[in-house]
């Protein structure tokens, strides 16, 4: 195993599902020659040519819509789109379309598309570019949605969603990409649909996803050292969602906070506490807390954005209120 | 409604039937009249079955739309795919669905073509590669541009290559998919012919009111996708105009807009009655109705008579009596099947809770372990 | 007071304010000479003129981003778009541009806009014109999300949204545009922001929006002569989302039920949840439950369209069951 | 990057220079240089604070289109509004706003333009009547034309009516929001000129592999709006022919179509090294460049030596250099200022917590009432 950059797990992931798949083809804004304004597309064009490597117009719901066409017949296209923030525009394809085709049409077509973007905040882009929005495609039935927060975890989650037959969202972030970390070789598979501890503990449960993963882990190892112990549960999978993973966790901590980047009111967290409302009320020592993004349109200036979005000291803040108000000891 | 057996003899206002060219064969020609009255016949039945609330939810039939749907159908060959619109049940019929699954699919039955889950504006069927009727305006555009796109991969130019035909209305060229779409088709060279109905209204909006060129098929000019206007109460010029265009995305790989003029005879839909249009509109669509006219030419031109041209009539009419009868017949789904096609490839935790079931498999009150 | 439909609720409040304000517009696909889809602008072409009740061709990104323009100069715009679904087409404009314009320019623009849309199931639309997706709208800061029940909230809020200055997003049901309901004349104020009480009661707490209201209303009355006491709280506002008057109503009886109209994963409900999670979790005997669409994109065929939506019945069973659990005597 | 001031024989490469038609005021002239100066000294110190890390976020620079922006403000009147891209700094110094302004903002201060909440793709400005930068590509063509709408309703037609001009790049032309906007107002004939910024390039692609009609001034045909083609480098030709679309704006209530040629001279953004432009591509781009062009005109036809010229490139400096200083000196916002304009009417429950800040007022463990 050798450590590399989220960015070059994606980009070894397309590159060995292209070469595996000639169905397999790829389509976004600036994906060729520019590489992708995040450059997770770099050297592609090259090596497998225009016919594989589209360089579309700027028409999100365009070029979208066009490759849930292609998906009908059996293509199996992989869409970047620039940032999540874009996807507005193609919204109407990816859920009246994409996402109802399978079952509206009695089964008869499948869509195997992955569109893959990159959310987040935190990049000074401003109000429109910083957006996570990916509580609406977790809330579409018969879309798939994940959102790997590792090197290893994106590399397997893009190959399962490049062979899976149904539109999967691949939600990246625009922080993680120079994130490095171990990728085993070869065909490491990750399940769609399946949770992860991603390190155990007794004390209290930080459930989180993506980016925010980062964060947990580093608040994790920092808290050991005072002797609390974090469970840490990467959900990767916000749609289908592993309700049983998250809440055997909790059973066993009888704790829990949600660490996530959108706002808070109707966001991931959300659904995360009322699942543990139903599937741990008799475990938990105290109420579910959620860490989350403060309710605004994400402002440029830094110091607002500092404030708006949750960091690893708010989230060791909301863990010691917990532990407080639970008369926890080490 | 107008029945077109009731029409034999429309009196002075027809206008002089023109002869057919030559060249065209006889049962060719009596063919175009059978799918016509057959869809005449299945719109009115469906009119009727709605209003018995057989059917439900939104219903938009094809009449006088006839000649467009069937000439259209004749250029299509059967490698071709089809991209609709919620208007679509000429075109499932014409492009060779049972009337009986198509009836069944307006009936909400498993025997229907999109197993009931897609009702009237959804018909859906593989095998004759009609990809969708699409009820959101403008949303089969951009797929149908991607299955032109699909088809570059998979075959040469040529005349026996496939290519795609999408039909969409007047009102829908004002919508951006359409603009995207076409841009995208130009500029890839896909092999694919995009179709205007143009019957003049969407829902009760005038073509001039809606769109800055009010002449449709011009409106590929912004990509420098050439276009024709037809009549389309025509069947042989809508024919012929849709061949040349597909032979010009199968040879050429390039795309092309074809308009066709109809017009709506009835509501926007059937539950529509339409009061916005005036008494003359009405009565000029009435006289151009495309059944009757064809009728009329068959049998003016000696390819058929009377008798036949009834029996065609009578076999029509049986054959969606019997499309009802098999639409009846056919099984409801029934609640245990609603999770049947959530996804094409099962994963881990699908959710497949009922309304009210819980969510998670812990009861209240738990055994608390102690910890 | 007399009764009157929903609808005619809208269209009052629509003239009272054409009347009033001459800033007012309305402007939609089909909703002047065609009188609206569903008929909520019937006679208003007649009486105010198509300077004031705007046709529009079928661009829903076109004329609702036209509408947050002439939002910016003055107008208060009052869109229609004929369903929910179809909202998507035009949400880049509502999220990206109308959200995001009073806060991103530093409060140099206010956008005074309504928008106006039915959503929800039960017609037989099929998959894609039957959605509820108002969580969506509800997630988005700089947005205010209302879902009266009644016909005189209809009037009243729908006011309240053509006199605020920011943009509003006002959702209504299919299914309730034929309820009659009593409407006070004049000027009947509600307050955008505030969940209403709209039946006491003891034994649980029933939280609802919309065309649900009407079916917790009906099963609190049937079960009221049995001897149980529902309390019936109808959100009204979805954003702001009135916390302290659901937890209120919770802490009171100490057992809750969301009945909602959407799917249920990351729906409207599982906001509710984590709210009452932290805002009423010592008061709790059972954990919240949330009655809610099954996640299927929705099929035509009657007796799917049963099965997925939430009905009467499973609200009376999920009461039940929590009662049970609870140990619940009358 | 070409600084003007190091230009000024830039040797046999430089085309002959036409000499200034009659009747054009000389202040007026060397004003239009002064404010290109101004535009260029500012993007290129732009550059150099985003190295610094004084600026964040996207950061897109008018180098190379300062013709093209001098000469469409100069043909807008006060009382006009003004949409742009995210492309924006030249249009807010040109309007008028304060250089200084200007850069707190993108310095991300309470003295910005847009209070620091926009950064350098939202620059926004009430007084000036520039309604926004925005940073969603075709996003503010809607509103622009929305914009349009509105004034049709508080004045009437006539050389003293307001206008809307919306300006947007060659690659934005492909989107649907641009498709319907123009639709709009044909429809709805809208006072408002649409001005394309034809830099040859969205990104790395060209306009030819983007749009199916290249020549994009003709984009308009699908609406019957009327468009022209004008050399975005010369700054007369674009005031000239943006003045004659406003004017038809104005009087007839009729939407334009302009389309201006020029050049970017540097990446896309700030920190896009262009590496997919070819050397000759940027060869010719510098030899267009119309900063020195247009100083060098101003030189050979006798209305400013180089001494008056150095000035204003030295004012220009200076400027600039103030509007740093300014901005450094303007105070960040502070975190208790996050929720300032949440909305412009308060309402009840308005959400303002902080990260992790309990959402309800209800302390854990709470004392449980009997009930
Ligand atoms: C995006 C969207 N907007 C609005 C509607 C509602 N709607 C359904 S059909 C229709 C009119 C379409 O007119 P046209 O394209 O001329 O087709 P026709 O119905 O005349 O065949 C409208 C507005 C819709 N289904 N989707
Ligand atoms: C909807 C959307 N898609 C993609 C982007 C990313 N993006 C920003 S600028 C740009 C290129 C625009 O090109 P053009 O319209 O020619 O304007 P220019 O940058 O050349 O001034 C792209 C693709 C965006 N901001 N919004
Ligand atoms: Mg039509
Ligand atoms: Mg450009």
């Amino acid at each position: 195993m050798t450590a590399i950059t989220y960015r070059q797990a994606l980009n070894d992931a397309l590159r060995s599902e292209l070469l595996r798949d000639e169905n397999v083809i790829l389509l976004g804004e600036e994906i060729g020659l520019f590489e992708g304004s995040y450059k997770i597309t770099a050297g592609l064009l090259t090596e497998f040519g225009p016919r594989r490597v589209l360089d579309t117009p700027i028409a999100e719901e365009g070029f979208v819509g066009a490759a849930i066409g292609a998906a009908m017949l059996g293509m199996r296209p992989v869409v970047e789109i620039m940032t999540l923030n874009f996807s507005l525009i193609a919204i109407d394809q990816i859920v009246n379309h994409a996402a109802k085709i399978h079952g509206m049409f009695g089964g008869q077509s499948s869509v195997p598309l992955v569109i893959r973007m990159p959310g987040g905040g935190g990049q000074q882009l401003a109000a429109t570019h910083s957006q996570n929005l990916e509580v609406w495609y977790a809330h579409i039935p018969g879309l798939k949605v994940v959102a790997p927060s590792s090197p290893a975890d994106a590399k397997a989650l893009l190959v399962a969603a490049i062979r899976d037959d149904d539109p999967v969202i691949f939600l990246e972030n625009l922080a993680l990409y120079n994130t490095q970390g171990e990728v085993p070789e070869g065909n490491h598979v990750v399940e769609i649909g399946k949770a992860s501890v991603l390190k155990e503990g007794r004390d209290i449960s930080v459930i989180t996803y993506s980016r925010s993963t980062t964060v947990a882990l580093e608040v994790a190892r920092q808290l050991e050292s005072e002797g609390i112990f974090l469970e840490v549960v990467d959900l990767r999978s916000l749609r289908p969602l592993d309700r049983e993973t998250v809440c055997a966790s909790v059973r066993k901590t009888g704790r829990a906070v949600v660490l996530e980047d959108d706002w808070l009111s109707y966001g991931i967290g959300a659904e995360i506490s009322a699942t543990l409302m139903e599937g741990a009320f008799d475990y938990l020592d105290a109420p579910v807390r959620r860490v989350a993004a403060a309710e605004v349109p994400l402002p440029y200036a830094k110091p607002l954005e500092n404030a708006a979005l949750p960091t690893a000291k708010d989230l060791i803040r909301v863990i010691r209120e917990q532990l407080d108000a639970t008369g926890f000891t080490r | 409604m107008v029945d077109p057996a009731k029409q034999q003899d429309p009196g002075g206002k027809r206008q002089p039937v023109p002869p057919f060219p030559g060249g065209e064969a006889p049962e060719t020609l009596i063919g175009y009249y059978r799918q016509m009255a057959l869809i005449r016949r299945f719109e009115l039945t469906a009119d009727q079955m709605y209003k018995r609330a057989k059917i439900g939810g939104y219903c938009h039939l094809n009449l006088g739309e006839e000649a467009s749907v069937v000439g259209l159908m004749a250029a299509l060959k059967p490698r071709d795919y089809l991209f609709t619109n919620y208007r679509d049940h000429g075109y499932a019929l014409a492009r060779g669905m049972e009337a009986g699954a198509v009836m069944a699919e307006l009936f909400g039955k498993t025997t229907g073509v999109s197993k009931g889950r897609g009702g009237s504006m959804h018909l859906f069927d593989t095998e004759t590669r009609m990809l969708g009727g699409y009820g959101i305006v403008g949303g089969q555009i951009p797929p149908a541009t991607g299955a032109a796109l699909a088809l570059t991969y998979r075959g040469e130019p040529g005349p026996e290559a496939e290519a795609v035909m999408c039909q969409l209305g007047d009102g829908t060229t004002n919508i951006g998919a359409f603009h995207e779409s076409l841009n995208l088709a130009a500029v890839w060279h896909l092999p694919i012919v995009y179709v205007i109905i143009n019957n003049g209204l969407g829902m009760a909006t005038t073509v001039k009111a809606a769109s800055g060129e009010p002449e449709l098929y011009k409106r590929g000019c912004s990509y420098r996708i050439p276009g024709e206007r037809v009549d389309g109460n025509d069947v042989l010029a809508v024919r012929d105009a849709a061949t040349r265009a597909l032979e010009r995305a199968r040879m050429e790989r390039e795309p092309f807009l074809l308009e066709l003029l109809s017009s709506r005879l009835r509501g926007h839909s059937v539950v529509d009655p339409a009061r916005y249009r005036s008494r003359q509109d009405v009565e000029e669509a009435q006289e151009a109705d495309p059944v009757p006219a064809f009728r009329a030419r068959l049998l003016d031109s000696g390819l058929l008579d009377e008798s036949g041209a009834q029996q065609i009539d009578t076999e029509a009419r049986k054959q969606v009596e019997d499309a009802v009868a098999f639409a009846d017949a056919g099984p409801d789904p029934t609640p245990d099947q609603l999770f049947d096609y959530a996804y094409a490839t099962p994963v881990a935790n699908s959710p497949n809770t009922l309304p009210g079931e819980p969510v998670t498999g812990i009861p209240h009150p738990a055994k608390k372990e102690p910890r």
